[in-house]
């Protein structure tokens, strides 16, 4: 038996490396993908086996996801699920496994993966064709490009401008396009960032994101990497409890546990970005697991957390939302964090006979979302075990774990159109510590885009 | 015999690196060059017994090379050598006062006459090293730190933003005729670079 | 490895220093021809100490008082080219006409 | 030193680099699982850095647009002989010694000086953001970590009056040194997270740049990456070993054991905290260590400057 048989027999017993691209209605799903033995989720295109394409996307989506497929080093394969029985035209490429059961989706990766490994199947080709942005424009003796030595554009693309920094110095900007699949961001979020070495010095929401998919197409440097299962994303999905009990009554413990859930899979998220993937995955297999006894759990979780000095450091005094900024935010944690007791539970008579108190903290920084997080958990277990058979009252408002959803309105469309005030001047880390905090939920481009018309003028 | 062999190798590459400093179009490679060049030099210490001196000589050069590349990235454009790029000026005379302080010098140690006493090895060198930089020269080695810390304050007071008078960005600006002239020559200076 | 030997690849180091030092026309590529002809320097200290002095330890006085010469160089060196940046927008010397602040 | 003696020194460097990697590797997954409340099983944990090499080997090297591809393929190559060379450094055992210098600690800092270029270059040359961020940072950090590291190195050396490394394990015959400077082993600790790159301290590749400057590396470069990364870890724990905790010096066992019983101490110490400890903030940490390690770390050569006084008295 030779080398090559010996190395493929042992990357066999690897798991499948995965690189999620989450869509639409796919939040239910993505987050638990990480406890499947069977699946490594990996962090850059460049190391993972599959494309996993979960959930709907749409056009522009799919564009940007196909710039991550060919960023993936063959031998790859894509995976592709969704919800609503698949449309398979959908992913550009014809040799994408479809799969329907969202139980089946680490044994089919971990199948194509063998069957990569074992040459039973081709490596999927590149979609987008690989040719340069823009000709070479150059102009100089040299071949450089317009004005001066260092003017024009290689490749369509302009060099770094200049602009004022805060060392008083004009030095050179640079523009990049992160998201929709950056794997520390939410899903589908996709920002225009302004840097200067790692300072952000201004961020936009793009408006129009179909104008520009060429770039973001084309930009596989970018690390248009990917996605991840952020919490579940139950704004929209039609049929969570939260909105559902939008128009009948719901059982309290049907509400308070997926809440406790969602904020517990929120934390192993935000956990993970901070280098604690390890005891995130602890905390993801509580979530996954909570019942009504699990108090004492989430108790030992919290005391963690407070003893944890280093997790403090990483985020006391960051992504400080001021009671000011809050007041025009529609609601839940964030606002809750920042000394607001908005939650449309207080209003509820159902949760008053419970005797809801909001949980709420001063200091409006990433610590208190953090802690208040947690805090919202282990009340929502307390209510869950006292509310007994008690429903919650229909409204018209009711309040999602990521705050007060209305019929029409999802509470994440304020806190996108927050970050561009939020993220100036932060370095990346800061930045993303933020945003992970804010617990964005974006999916669809075009709900971003609703919330860059709707932006603070 | 492996002495000499060595000896030539690091010497060809500290010569053909310090060659390329100035012929590479990348920023980044045009320092890391002269961090080769200076690594080669430590090993020709280290071959000539001068083992602490060439072990930190590497030491420095690493870490001044690294903030010299930044500095490059920031200051210039073109940094990463997408555009081909030579920004020489007088580039003649600059070719014969290289060749000629070469000659001078490689004739100076070719033909004049200089004492053999050559340097014993082992912990010997270190050792004498440090009793003399604490010993005998102790004035010339407190010197150097004294320069050192005056650079430090003279470096940072030339360098912040403020001044005694301010801010540096006000006041001291460069006559306005001139600064036309200069913009008539690179209009691309306030352009995109 | 004789001393004439080092002496000439210590020249030939200093030689690329001086053309570099002269022909550059960035501010920051000038301070690497300065270094370079500092490498040379320090090449030709290191073969006196190891070949003409016995092992005094006077000769690596001199290569540390290089070394010093080169930090001083290099920080005061950085130093100038912010000052100047941030004055004048200049990072080549084509771009002062004056010396005077 | 014969020339059997320097192929035995050489071939030693060679083993003690390849089990090191492959132990800490091992002792990740282990931790990582132990951290997360998973089962266990440190025998089958045996076979996944193996297996996991495999996978990333058989994977094809793709490119970026317009890298540059020499120092891209550079980068790990040199981290990996900065790695070499520290370790060369250490005295495995009495007499085991690859690079036998006089001024050993010297040779280990410079070594350990340039990683910073390896790091940098991994992150600049494939001409995409994320990963230059990386190295950016690595550099903003560097000295912060540089600093503390030389100066308690500087600190052991004392005692010894060399700066060879053995004659600094032979100084430990009575009193290891990291009794007597009890600031000097937190803080080389402290500073080796830095200089690998390695859990708090992944500043270059944090999660938040999704992998940083090794983001974009595929195939057997992004292994030899990691195994390269992991070098310096275990490189850093065996000098930590031999100028901290006495080295070889120890009762009944033979000398290599306790060395290498020692390094393995410290190489769990430092890659358990990855598991335990949250990633510090580029600037919190440049911060804390200008204001408090590196003033630390000079509190600590003064001391032992002072004690060295005192004993020649």
């Amino acid at each position: 038996m030779g080398l090559t048989a010996t190395i493929a027999r042992l990357a066999a017993s690897a798991p499948a490396r995965c690189f999620p691209l989450v869509g639409a209605q796919a939040e239910e799903v993505a987050p638990w993908l990480r406890l499947d033995p069977l699946l490594a989720i990996v962090d850059s295109p460049r190391a993972a086996d599959v494309l996993l394409v979960l959930g709907r996307s749409d056009d522009e989506m799919l564009r940007a996801a196909a710039a991550v497929h060919d960023a993936m080093s063959p031998p790859r394969g894509v995976v592709v699920w969704s919800p609503d029985g698949v449309a398979p035209g959908r992913w550009p490429s014809s040799d994408a496994v479809i799969v329907r059961e969202p139980g089946e989706i680490a044994l089919t990766c971990r199948r194509l993966r063998d069957d990569l490994l074992g040459r039973r199947v081709t490596s999927s080709p590149d979609v987008l064709p690989d040719l340069d942005p823009a000709p070479w424009r150059g102009v100089g003796p040299f071949g450089q490009g317009g004005t001066g030595m260092t003017g024009g554009v290689p490749y369509g693309r302009p060099l770094a401008g200049r602009a004022d920094d805060r060392d008083g110095l004009k030095l050179d900007q640079m523009l990049v396009r992160v998201g929709p699949f950056l794997p520390p961001f939410p899903p589908g979020l996709q920002l225009d960032v302004k840097l200067q070495g790692d300072v952000i010095q201004e961020v936009t929401i793009p408006a129009a994101i179909a104008d520009a998919a060429g770039s973001s197409g084309g930009e596989a440097p970018l690390g248009a990497p990917g996605p991840r299962g952020h919490a579940a994303r139950l704004a929209v999905a039609g049929d969570s409890p939260f909105t559902a009990a939008l128009t009948r009554p719901v059982p309290i413990a049907e509400l308070e546990l997926p809440r406790a859930r969602h904020h517990l899979a929120w934390l192993a998220e935000a956990l993970r970005v901070s280098g604690l993937e390890a005891y995130g995955l602890r905390v993801l297999k509580l979530a996954f697991g909570l019942d009504l006894e699990s108090a004492d759990s989430i108790d030992a979780l919290d005391r963690w957390l407070r003893r944890n000095v280093s997790l403090r450091w990483g985020t006391s005094h960051v992504g400080v939302v001021t009671g000011a900024q809050a007041e025009g935010l529609p609601g839940g944690p964030v606002v809750r964090a920042s000394g607001d007791d908005r939650d449309a539970r207080s209003l509820d008579p159902a949760y008053q006979r419970l005797g809801f108190e909001p949980v709420v903290r001063d200091e409006g920084d990433a610590l208190a979302r953090w802690r208040l997080r947690v805090a919202e958990a282990r009340q929502s277990l307390q209510l869950a075990k006292r509310s007994g058979t008690s429903e919650s009252t229909p409204s018209g408002v009711a309040e999602g774990p990521r705050g007060p959803l209305a019929a029409d309105a999802s509470p994440s469309a304020g806190l996108v159109a927050l970050l561009p005030e939020l993220l100036a001047g932060m370095e990346w880390g800061d930045a993303v510590t933020t945003i992970v905090s804010l617990d964005v939920g974006v999916v669809e481009p075009s709900e971003q885009r609703a919330a860059a018309g709707a932006g603070p003028s | 015999m492996i002495l000499d062999v060595t000896f030539w190798a690091f010497a060809a590459l500290a010569v053909f690196s310090g060659w390329r400093v100035f012929r590479a179009d990348s920023m980044v490679r045009a320092a890391y060059w002269l961090l080769v060049s200076f690594a080669a030099v430590g090993v020709i210490l280290v071959l000539m017994k001068a083992q602490f001196l060439g072990l930190i000589l590497i030491l420095m050069m690493g870490g001044e090379m690294t903030i010299m590349a930044v500095f490059m990235v920031a200051f210039m454009m073109n940094p990463a050598g997408l555009n081909p790029m030579t920004m020489v000026h007088r580039n003649r005379v600059a070719i014969v006062a290289g060749v000629v302080s070469f000659l001078a010098i490689a004739a100076l140690g070719l033909f004049a006459r200089f004492p053999t006493a050559p340097a014993p090895g082992g912990v010997d060198p270190t050792r004498k090293l440090g009793v003399e930089l604490l010993g005998d020269s102790m004035l010339v080695f407190q010197t150097a730190g004294v320069t050192l810390l005056a650079t430090m304050i003279a470096a940072i007071a030339i360098s912040s933003a403020r001044g005694r008078f301010g801010n540096a960005d006000e006041g001291s600006v460069e006559p306005v005729q001139l600064v036309a002239a200069d913009a008539g020559d690179e209009p691309g200076e306030e352009g995109p670079r | 490895m004789t001393l004439q030997a080092l002496i000439v690849v210590a020249a030939a180091i200093f030689g690329i220093g001086v053309y570099g030092a002269l022909s550059q026309q960035s501010f920051v590529m000038i301070m690497m021809g300065l270094e370079l002809m500092l490498n040379g320097t320090i090449l030709a200290g290191g073969t006196m100490w190891a070949m003409t002095t016995g092992g005094s330890p006077k000769g690596q006085m001199l290569v540390v008082a290089l070394l010093t010469v080169m930090a001083v160089e290099a920080a005061m060196g950085f130093a100038l080219v912010i000052g100047i940046y941030r004055v004048r927008r200049a990072d080549i010397t084509e771009k002062l006409r004056r010396l005077k602040g | 030193m014969s020339a059997l003696g320097v192929i035995v020194a050489v071939l030693s460097v060679a083993v003690a680099a390849a089990v090191g990697v492959y132990i800490a590797a091992w002792v990740d997954i282990v931790l990582a699982r132990a951290v997360a409340g998973v089962a266990v099983r440190p025998l089958e944990a045996l076979v996944a850095p193996l297996s996991w090499g495999a996978a990333a080997a058989l994977k094809a090297r793709t490119t970026t647009e317009r890298p540059d591809a020499e120092t891209w393929a550079l980068a790990p190559a040199l981290l990996a002989a900065l790695a070499a060379v520290g370790l060369a450094a250490v005295p495995l055992a009495p007499g085991l010694l690859a690079a036998d210098v006089a001024n050993g600690i010297v040779l280990f800092g410079a070594a350990m000086a340039l990683v910073v270029v390896a790091v940098f270059l991994q992150g600049w040359s494939p001409n995409s953001p994320l990963p230059m961020i990386g190295g950016y940072r690595f550099i903003a950090e560097g000295l912060s970590y540089e600093i503390p590291l030389a100066v308690v190195l500087i600190a052991a050396a004392l005692p010894a009056r060399s700066l060879a490394i053995a004659p600094i394990v032979l100084s430990q015959e009575n009193l290891w040194n990291v009794v007597r400077q009890p600031l000097g082993l937190p803080l080389y600790l402290m500073a080796a997270l830095g200089l690998a790159f390695w859990g708090p301290l992944a500043l270059p590749e944090g999660e938040d740049l999704a992998g940083g400057s090794s983001l974009e590396v595929s195939g057997v470069s992004r292994i030899l990456w990691r195994i390269a990364q992991l070098m310096i870890l275990v490189a850093v724990s065996a000098m930590g070993a031999a100028v901290f905790l006495g080295g070889w010096l120890g009762p009944l066992l033979p000398g290599a054991a306790w060395m290498i019983a020692k390094t393995l101490v410290l190489l769990v110490l430092l890659v358990g905290a990855r598991h335990l400890v949250a990633r510090v903030p580029t600037e919190r940490y440049v911060i804390a260590s200008w204001a408090i390690l590196i003033p630390l770390s000079l509190l600590d050569v003064f001391i032992a400057g002072i004690q060295a006084l005192v004993a020649a008295r």
